[in-house]
C-alpha cells in the first residue's frame, strides 16, 4: 500500500508525537507514506470566512500538486489532522458538487500555473487502517496485548462531521475497533464526538474548560485508564488543561491522553522513543506498564 | 455514320479496374459492340474535351462514368457528360458511393498534398515544390485542375440516372444493364441496377450461419484461418455481407474472403456503416462494460472497416476538421 | 419567420442536444423532474422511444448531421430494462459508435449514454446540466454549415464550364 | 375521416393547462408559429385541452376542417395520450394519426426563461407536426384476460384484496413468504384511534382466507419468475421447505412439547426476539395456516442428522418430514396485485438514540409485543433488565422527516405513538413523554384521539430529540437514560431522565423491493416504494398493465388506507377481468419480406423469441403476438427490412429533422 502523506502544521509542531507514531505504525504495517512535496497550509483558519475562493484555492493547491505527483492510478492523500482532513475533504467535495467553486478554484490555481482535475481522494488514517489494512492484519502485529487496559476512544468533532466518509457521524466506532484488536477494552462513553473546547480554551476560557471537564470526568466515570484520540487539538486541550480544571473545579483528574497510533505502536513493540511518548505531559506508561502482559518498562 | 446508339465510357478518380471490368465481358463484348457505337473511351481511344463539348446535347445515348470526383476537371467533365448523355450511369463503387478514394475524406486536403509531394518515402522534393493550378512560362499559360477539399460521389455533382454497383461491377451486372438499356426495360430512374436484398441472400455459406449467433471475439482476416464452409461472421471475422447489396453472387465469400461492402447499402438503409455497426455490436456477447470495450477493440478501425466504399455518401460524408478553413484555391 | 435556434434572445450561441429517452425509465424520470419542478437547462430536446435498444446509430449520426451539438441516450439501469436486455444492446452500440464518431472528429463529450431510472428525476437534471456545460466548453459542432461551405468549391453554373 | 386524395390536414392545439404551461410558455406565439407550418390547417390555443369542451373543440374542428392528423401540445403522453387518441377516434380519425407534445413536464415545469421555454415548445411542436404527417393508421391488437388473480403478500392489504376478489367469484392465489399471513398488523396489540384489539378484527379475515373455496393460500412461498403480459402471466412460485407436511399437520403442537430442546432457546421472530421459541414452532397462536414448521438453522436433526427425532415419533399423523426439499409450482393468471408491505426503519442507523447499546431503548413494534397479552411478558411491562419503568419517553419521527435517513413522513407514527402512550400508561401507570416535531393526526377521529391523550396528561414536548445518553451530570440522572431535546415551546434545551425509551420508527421499503420490482417489471419511486402509474388518477396501477399495487409497498399507510387501496386494486383487477379483453399498444415490429436477406442477425436479439427463421423461404419472420415492441431488432436490421409501428424510422427521422430545422416556416417543405 502506498499513499501520499499530508502532515499539516500541527503534526510538525504540537502534534509531533502523532506524526512520529503514525509513521512508525504505518511502516510496521508495510504501508508506504510519501510526504507530499511542497505542501502548504490546508486553510483551516479564518480564511474561509474572509475569502472563500482563495481559501478553497489554498487547500486545492495541495490537491493539485498531489494529483500531479501521482501518475499511476488515482492519488490518495492521507491527512491525520482532523482540521486538515475536514478542510481538504470539504474542498474536494465542493469542487465536485459546485460549479462556482470548481471555476473559482480553477482560476485561483491557474494564477499559480496549476490545474486540478478533481481526482484526488482525501482519507483519514482510521479509514485506511479499517478498510485497507483491516483489523486482522493489525491484531497480527500485536506483541504486547493491552489486556485489562480500559481505553476511551475520543474522535472529536471534525473527522466524522459533516462529511461522514468512513464512520458514523455521531457514534463512530473505528478507533474503538482498533483498540480492541490491540487487546484493550473500550469504554462505551457517549461523549466521544463531543466538543473538546476547541479554540475556546484560548478565547472564552471558562466555556472551554467546562466542555473539557465534561469529557474528562465522564471518561473517568466510565472507568477509563486513558484516552486515545486522533486529533492534535483535542489531544492538546484534554491533556494540557487538566491542572487548571482540577484547580478551578476542585477535581483530582490525572488522565493520560495519547494518540491512538502511539498505543498501537506500544502494542506492536515499537520503542517508545520512536513513538514520541516522552513528548506527552502525562506519561501513560505507568498505567500501561502496570498491566499484566502490558509493555515492559524497558521499551 | 451508324445509327447504333452511341455510348461513352469515362473515368474520374478511379483505379482503372472498372475499365478492366468492361473487357471482362470477354466474348460477350463482341455482341455489345455489334449493338452499340462507342464514341468516348479514354482508356482505349484518344479524345479531346473539345470534341465532347462539340457534341450535341444528349448525343450520347448512355455514358458509363466510373470514379469519384476529386478534382475540378473531373467535376467539369461530369457536368459536360451529364449534358451530352441521355442516360448517365454511375459505374462502380467510386462513382456510386465515393469508393476507396473516399477514405481520403478522413484527412485534411493540406495533409494529403504534404504527404504526396513532400513526405512519402519515395519522394525527393527538398524545395517543397507544390503544383500550381496555373503557371506562366515564356508567355505560355499552363493550367492544372483544382484538387478539391473532399471526395464526392457522382450524384453529389450531377443527377445520375442509374447506378451499377461493385468494385468493379461484375460482367453479369453490366451485361444485364446493357441489355436492359437496349431493350428499354429499365427500372424507375435513380435505381441501382442490382438486387435490393443484402449479400447473405446469395452467399454460399448462408445456411451455415447459426440463428443464435453471439460473437464473443472479433478477429481480422489475417489473424485466423477462415473455414471455407462456415459463415465468416460466425467465425468472428467482420463481414459486411448483411449490410451490403447483393448482385455480385457473393464473389468474395465464395473466394474465402469476407465481404467488404463495395456495393453499398440496400435501399432501406441510409448509412451502411451505422447499420453494420449496430448489427455487429448488438450481436456481440459481452455484458460487462470493460469486457464490451475489450471485445469491440477487436474492430480497430471502425471507419475504415464499415465505410470502406461509402464514406462520401454516408450521413457524415467527411471527418470534421474544425481547424481547417474552407479551401481558398490558388 | 423563425427565431434562430442556435442563439438565445441575447444572440449568444446555445447548444442543441437531442435526447433519446426510453419510455419506461428515463422518460418517466424526466416527467418526475417536471412534476418535482426541478429547473434545469433548456437546451435539449427529448425524443421518446420505447427502449434505448431502439436507438439506431443512424438516428444519432443523423442528428449530428442535421446540426445537433450533442446526443444523449437515456435508458434503464443494467438489469432493469423493461424489455430485459435492450439496454445492453444500446451499451454495446454506444461503445463502438462513440469510437467511430471520435475518429470522424466528433468529441466524446458530445455523445453520451446514461442509465436513469424512473425514480431519478434529480439525475435527469444533473446529467443534462453537466452535458450542456461540457458542450458549451466544446463550442458548436456545425456539421451542416461546415459541409455547405465545402460545397462552395464546386461550380454550380454550367456556363462556366461549357464554352459552346 | 381518412386522407382525401392523400392530402394531409393537420390540426394543432396548444394547451394552457390553466397557468401551468401558459405562465412560462407563450402559447399564443406557439399557436401562431405552428399555423405557418406545412399541412397545418387549424392551430389553436385552449385553456384545458383535456376537458370536455377541449375534446369537443377537437371533434368539431375535425368535422369542419376535414382534419386527418391531430397534434396536441400539453402534458406528458404518459398522462393524457390515451385521452386524446380516444377523442380523435370518436371524431372518426384513426387514433394513431395523433401525436402528443410534452410542453409541461418537459418545458414549463422545468424551465424558467419564457423565451427559451417558448422556443423549445415551438421546436417540439414543429417536430410533432412533421412526425404526425408520417403516421400510419393502425389497428390495436386485443388480448383476452385470464380471470385468475395472483396476490403477493399476506398482510392486511393482501388479505383484503384476496377476499374481495374471491367473494366476486374469482380464483385467487395468495402467496406469502412468511410461514403465516397476518403481516405487521398481527403483531399489534390495539389499533388507533378506536383501540379495538388488532387480533380480534384481523384473525377472522385470516381464517376466512384459509377457508375460502376461491382462494389458494401458499405461505412460506415466494414468487421466483414472472413471464407473459397483461391477461396472460405465467408465474413460478417456490415453496420453501417447512419440514412439515402442510396437508397433514393439524396444529396440535404436541411435536413442539416433544422437541429434544426442553427449553425454548431461539429468539422468536414474531416477538422481535423479546421471547424465545424452539427449533420446531408455530409463529403465534392464531398463525394461519395452523401448521408448525422447523427452522433448519437451529434444528439438530436437519443440521447434523444427529437427533433423537422425538418430534417425528410424537406426530401420529406422520406430518414431519425432515428431508423435505423446496418445490416449485407454475400458475397462469391474468392480473397480479402486489401487497408486499414495508419494513420498519432500523434505528441502529441513528446511533445517537442508543438502540442496541442501551437495553432499555425499544422500537415501537417491540413495545407492541411487550404490552400484548399474548406477548413474551403476557402483557406485563417488564424491561430487558427486569425493571418496571416509572417514566417512558416516546421519540417520534425516528427515520422519518430527516434528510440524513428518510425525508418522508411515515404517516402512522404519530398516531401509534399516541396509542402506545395511552397503552403504556394504562399498563404501568408510568409517566409518559412524547417528543414530537408536529402531531399529524389527519384522519377520521384522529385529532379527537390526540385531545383524549392530552386529557390523560401524557406529556408532549415539541422538539426533535438530539440524543439518548447515559451521561449523567446530576445525581438524579444516575442509572437513567437521559433524553436531550430542545423544547421549542419554551426555547430551552432539556434533559429528561427516563427508564424506558420507545423509538417511533418510520416505515421504509422492503429490503428486497428492488428485486421484486425487477421480477414484476415495475418501477420504484425515489424513496424505493413501488411507483404508481399516476399519483392521483392511477394510485394502484403501475406502468405494467395488469399489475397493481396496494398497501404500504406503495408508500407509508395505516390500516384503513391500506384496506381502501386493497379494495381499489381488487376493483381495477375486476375491471380488466370482466371486460374480458384489453387493447394492446400497437407498437410491434414487422418485416417487409422482400428486403430481408435472411442474414439471421435479428433472430437472437429478441428476448421474447418473437423472431424465427423460415428455412424454406430463407427469411426471418416476426410473430407479432409475442413481440413487445422494444424495437431492438429494428435498430439492428442491416437491410432496414424490420420496421416498428408507432416508431417507424421515417417518423423518428422527421422528428429529428423537425427539432433541428432552422429554416423559416414558409420554406419548410416536408
Amino acid at each position: 500500500m502506498k499513499y501520499l502523506y499530508y502532515p499539516g502544521c500541527s503534526l510538525k509542531s504540537t502534534g509531533r508525537p502523532y506524526d512520529e507514531s503514525l509513521r512508525a505504525v504505518f511502516a510496521a504495517l508495510g504501508i508506504e507514506l510519501t510526504e507530499l512535496d511542497d505542501w502548504n497550509c490546508c486553510g483551516a483558519t479564518a480564511y474561509a470566512s474572509i475569502d472563500e475562493n482563495q481559501a478553497f484555492g489554498l487547500a486545492a493547491r495541495n490537491l493539485a500538486i498531489a494529483e500531479a505527483a501521482v501518475t499511476d492510478g488515482p492519488p490518495t492523500i492521507v491527512a491525520p489532522c482532523s482540521a486538515c482532513f475536514l478542510v481538504l475533504t470539504k474542498t474536494q467535495r465542493y469542487f465536485e458538487d459546485y460549479d462556482h467553486v470548481r471555476d473559482g478554484v480553477t482560476r485561483e490555481l491557474a494564477a499559480a500555473g496549476l490545474t486540478y482535475r478533481g481526482h484526488v481522494k482525501v482519507r483519514h488514517p482510521l479509514d485506511i487502517l479499517i478498510h485497507d489494512v483491516g483489523l486482522p492484519a493489525i491484531a497480527k502485529l500485536v506483541q504486547h496485548q493491552m489486556k485489562g487496559l480500559h481505553v476511551a476512544s475520543y474522535y472529536g468533532c471534525q473527522v466524522v462531521r459533516p462529511f461522514a466518509t468512513f464512520d458514523d457521524p455521531l457514534y463512530p466506532t473505528s478507533m474503538d475497533a482498533i483498540m480492541r484488536s490491540l487487546g484493550a477494552e473500550t469504554v462505551d462513553w457517549p461523549l466521544k464526538t463531543r466538543c473538546c473546547g476547541g479554540s475556546l480554551s484560548g478565547t472564552i476560557k471558562e466555556a472551554g474548560l467546562r466542555l473539557n471537564q465534561h469529557l474528562l470526568v465522564e471518561a473517568l466515570r466510565k472507568g477509563s485508564d486513558l484516552v486515545v484520540t486522533c486529533c492534535p487539538l483535542c489531544q492538546f486541550n484534554l491533556e494540557c488543561f487538566q491542572k487548571q480544571i482540577n484547580k478551578n473545579y476542585d477535581e483530582r483528574i490525572s488522565l493520560p491522553i495519547m494518540y491512538f497510533t502511539q498505543l498501537m505502536g506500544l502494542a506492536f513493540g515499537i520503542p517508545e522513543k520512536e513513538l514520541g511518548i516522552r513528548r506527552l505531559f502525562i506519561d501513560p506508561l505507568p498505567v500501561i506498564g502496570a498491566l499484566k502482559g502490558g509493555v515492559p518498562a524497558h521499551v | 455514320m451508324s445509327d447504333k446508339p452511341k455510348v461513352g465510357f469515362y473515368w474520374c478518380a478511379s483505379c482503372g479496374g472498372c475499365e478492366e471490368s468492361i473487357v471482362d465481358l470477354a466474348e460477350d463484348i463482341l455482341g455489345v459492340l455489334d449493338a452499340v457505337d462507342i464514341r468516348l473511351w479514354p482508356v482505349a481511344m484518344d479524345f479531346k474535351r473539345s470534341d465532347v463539348e462539340a457534341m450535341a446535347d444528349r448525343e450520347l445515348a448512355v455514358t458509363f462514368l466510373n470514379g469519384a470526383i476529386r478534382t475540378s476537371e473531373q467535376e467539369e467533365m461530369a457536368r459536360i457528360l451529364r449534358r451530352k448523355s441521355g442516360l448517365l450511369i454511375a459505374y462502380g463503387s467510386c462513382a456510386h458511393l465515393g469508393g476507396i478514394p473516399g477514405l481520403a475524406n478522413q484527412f485534411p486536403r493540406e495533409e494529403i498534398l504534404r504527404f504526396v509531394y513532400e513526405q512519402s518515402p519515395t519522394t525527393e522534393n527538398t524545395e517543397k515544390i507544390r503544383p500550381l493550378t496555373s503557371a506562366e512560362d515564356q508567355g505560355r499559360k499552363t493550367t492544372l485542375p483544382k484538387f478539391f477539399t473532399m471526395v464526392r460521389s457522382l450524384d453529389q455533382i450531377v443527377e445520375v440516372d442509374y447506378y451499377l454497383p461493385g468494385c468493379p461491377p461484375t460482367p453479369k451486372l453490366l451485361l444485364n444493364a446493357v441489355t436492359a438499356i437496349l431493350k428499354g426495360e429499365l427500372p424507375p430512374k435513380g435505381s441501382v441496377l442490382a438486387p435490393d436484398t443484402a449479400l447473405c441472400d446469395e452467399c454460399p455459406r448462408r445456411d451455415s450461419k447459426p440463428v443464435d449467433l453471439q460473437i464473443p471475439e472479433f478477429h481480422r482476416p489475417h489473424q485466423v484461418v477462415i473455414d471455407p464452409a462456415l459463415c465468416i461472421l460466425s467465425q468472428g471475422v467482420v463481414c459486411m455481407g448483411p449490410a451490403t447489396r447483393g448482385g455480385c453472387e457473393a464473389a468474395c465469400p465464395a473466394g474465402n474472403m469476407p465481404c467488404t461492402g463495395c456495393s453499398g447499402p440496400t435501399s432501406g438503409v441510409a448509412d451502411q456503416g451505422a447499420k453494420i455497426l449496430s448489427c455487429l455490436a448488438a450481436s456481440s456477447s459481452p455484458k460487462e462494460e470493460d469486457e464490451i470495450r475489450r471485445v469491440l477493440e477487436g474492430i480497430p478501425d471502425p471507419v475504415g472497416t464499415f465505410y470502406r466504399y461509402a464514406l462520401p455518401t454516408s450521413i457524415l460524408r467527411r471527418k470534421r476538421m474544425p481547424a481547417e478553413t474552407p479551401q481558398a484555391h490558388q | 419567420m423563425d427565431i434562430q435556434q442556435t442563439s438565445d434572445s441575447s444572440g449568444t450561441w446555445q447548444p442543441k442536444i437531442i435526447a433519446f429517452f426510453c419510455n419506461w425509465c428515463t422518460y418517466t424520470a424526466a416527467d418526475l423532474a417536471g412534476v418535482s419542478r426541478m429547473k434545469h437547462d433548456s437546451h435539449f430536446r427529448i425524443i421518446r422511444v420505447m427502449c434505448s435498444g431502439r436507438v439506431d446509430p443512424q438516428f444519432v449520426i443523423d442528428a449530428f448531421a442535421r446540426g445537433a451539438d450533442g446526443v444523449l441516450i437515456g435508458g434503464c439501469h443494467p438489469g432493469d430494462c423493461h424489455y430485459m436486455e435492450g439496454n445492453y444492446k444500446a451499451l454495446r452500440r454506444f461503445h463502438l459508435l462513440s469510437r467511430m464518431l471520435m475518429s470522424m472528429g466528433i468529441e466524446q463529450d458530445r455523445f453520451r449514454l446514461e442509465w436513469i431510472s424512473a425514480s431519478e428525476g434529480e439525475k435527469v437534471r444533473t446529467v443534462i446540466n453537466d452535458m450542456v456545460r461540457r458542450i458549451r466548453a466544446l463550442g458548436p459542432l456545425r456539421l451542416p454549415a461546415g459541409l455547405a461551405e465545402l460545397d462552395g468549391e464546386l461550380k454550380t453554373r454550367e456556363e462556366e464550364i461549357l464554352h459552346v | 375521416m381518412s386522407e382525401q386524395n392523400g392530402e394531409i390536414r393537420i390540426g394543432f392545439y396548444v394547451c394552457h393547462c390553466g397557468h401551468n404551461i401558459a405562465n412560462i410558455v407563450d402559447v399564443a406565439a406557439v399557436a401562431r408559429y405552428v399555423a405557418g407550418l406545412p399541412h397545418v390547417v387549424v392551430s389553436r390555443e385552449y385553456k384545458y385541452m383535456c376537458s370536455d369542451p377541449g375534446q369537443e373543440l377537437l371533434r368539431q374542428d375535425i368535422h369542419d376542417h376535414r382534419l386527418n392528423r391531430i397534434v396536441v401540445a400539453s402534458c406528458s403522453p404518459l398522462l393524457h395520450e390515451q385521452t386524446f387518441r380516444t377523442a380523435t377516434a370518436k371524431a372518426g380519425v384513426n387514433p394513431f394519426y395523433f401525436q402528443m407534445v410534452n410542453i409541461r413536464e418537459n418545458v414549463s415545469w422545468v424551465h424558467e426563461d419564457p423565451a427559451e421555454a417558448t422556443l423549445k415548445a415551438r421546436d417540439l411542436a414543429r417536430a410533432a407536426v412533421r412526425r404526425v404527417a408520417a403516421h400510419k393508421a393502425l389497428q390495436p391488437k386485443t388480448v383476452s384476460i385470464n380471470p385468475d388473480v395472483l396476490v403477493v403478500g399476506g398482510g392486511i392489504a393482501g388479505i383484503h384484496a384476496a377476499l374481495t376478489l374471491a367473494n366476486a367469484g374469482k380464483k385467487v392465489t395468495l402467496v406469502e413468504r412468511a410461514p403465516t399471513i397476518g403481516g405487521h398488523m398481527a403483531m399489534f396489540d390495539k389499533t388507533f384511534p378506536t383501540l379495538d384489539c388488532a387480533a380480534c378484527i384481523l384473525t377472522p379475515k385470516m381464517s376466512a382466507v384459509k377457508n375460502h373455496p376461491n382462494i389458494t393460500l401458499w405461505t412460506y412461498a415466494e414468487v421466483t419468475k414472472v413471464d407473459g403480459f397483461v391477461g396472460n402471466y405465467t408465474v413460478t412460485v417456490k415453496h420453501k421447505p417447512r419440514y412439515v407436511k402442510e396437508d397433514l399437520c393439524v396444529g396440535c403442537l404436541e411435536c413442539i412439547d416433544a422437541c429434544v430442546y426442553k427449553e425454548a432457546k431461539v429468539p422468536d421472530e414474531f416477538n422481535r426476539g423479546l421471547g424465545k421459541r424452539k427449533p420446531i414452532y408455530i409463529p403465534f397462536p392464531q398463525a394461519t395456516p395452523q401448521v408448525v414448521l422447523i427452522d433448519p438453522e437451529t434444528c439438530i436433526a436437519v443440521k447434523s442428522g444427529k437427533c433423537k427425532r422425538t418430534c417425528v415419533e410424537k406426530c401420529d399423523r406422520l406430518a414431519i418430514d425432515l428431508d423435505q426439499k423446496e418445490s416449485f409450482d407454475e400458475i397462469t393468471v391474468g392480473t397480479i396485485i402486489l401487497a408486499t408491505g414495508f419494513k420498519t426503519f432500523d434505528p441502529k442507523r441513528v446511533s445517537y438514540y442508543g438502540y442496541g447499546r442501551y437495553p432499555n431503548v425499544y422500537i415501537s413494534l417491540e413495545a407492541e409485543r411487550l404490552i400484548n397479552a399474548s406477548g413474551p411478558t403476557s402483557g406485563e411491562l417488564i424491561l430487558r433488565d427486569g425493571r418496571r419503568p416509572k417514566t417512558v419517553g416516546i421519540v417520534h419521527c425516528v427515520g422519518s422527516r430527516d434528510k440524513n435517513t428518510h425525508r418522508w413522513c411515515s404517516r402512522t407514527c404519530c398516531m401509534y405513538s399516541l396509542k402506545l402512550a395511552h397503552l403504556l400508561k394504562e399498563h404501568s401507570g408510568a409517566e409518559v413523554y412524547n417528543f414530537y416535531i408536529d402531531i399529524r393526526a389527519a384522519g377520521k377521529a384522529y385529532e379527537e384521539f390526540y385531545d383524549k391523550l392530552l386529557e390523560e396528561n401524557v406529556h408532549f414536548i415539541r422538539g426533535r430529540v438530539a440524543e439518548v445518553t447515559d451521561w449523567a451530570v446530576i445525581p438524579e440522572e444516575e442509572g437513567k437514560l437521559i433524553i436531550r431535546v430542545e423544547d421549542t415551546m419554551i426555547g430551552v434545551v432539556r434533559r429528561i431522565p427516563v427508564d424506558m425509551v420507545v423509538l417511533a420508527v418510520g416505515m421504509e421499503p422492503q429490503s428486497d423491493a428492488q428485486e421484486v420490482r425487477r421480477l414484476f417489471n415495475i418501477s420504484c419511486s425515489t424513496e424505493g416504494f413501488f411507483l404508481e402509474r399516476h399519483p392521483k388518477l392511477a394510485p394502484v396501477d403501475t406502468f405494467t398493465d395488469g399489475i397493481f399495487i396496494a398497501g404500504a409497498c406503495q408508500g407509508p399507510k395505516d390500516i384503513p388506507d391500506s384496506v381502501a387501496q386493497a379494495g381499489a386494486a381488487a376493483a381495477q383487477a375486476l375491471m380488466l377481468i370482466d371486460s374480458g379483453e384489453i387493447k394492446l399498444e400497437p407498437n410491434t415490429a414487422y418485416l417487409t419480406e422482400q428486403n430481408c436477406s435472411g442474414c439471421k442477425s435479428c433472430i437472437n436479439l429478441c428476448p421474447y423469441h418473437a423472431i424465427s427463421y423460415l428455412d424454406d423461404k430463407h427469411r426471418a419472420s416476426i410473430n407479432e403476438a409475442l413481440c413487445k415492441g422494444c424495437g431492438t431488432c429494428v435498430a439492428s436490421c442491416p437491410s432496414g427490412a424490420i420496421h416498428q409501428n408507432l416508431f417507424e424510422d421515417e417518423e423518428i427521422y422527421s422528428e429529428i429533422d423537425g427539432l433541428l430545422a432552422e429554416r423559416s416556416p414558409e420554406s419548410t417543405a416536408v
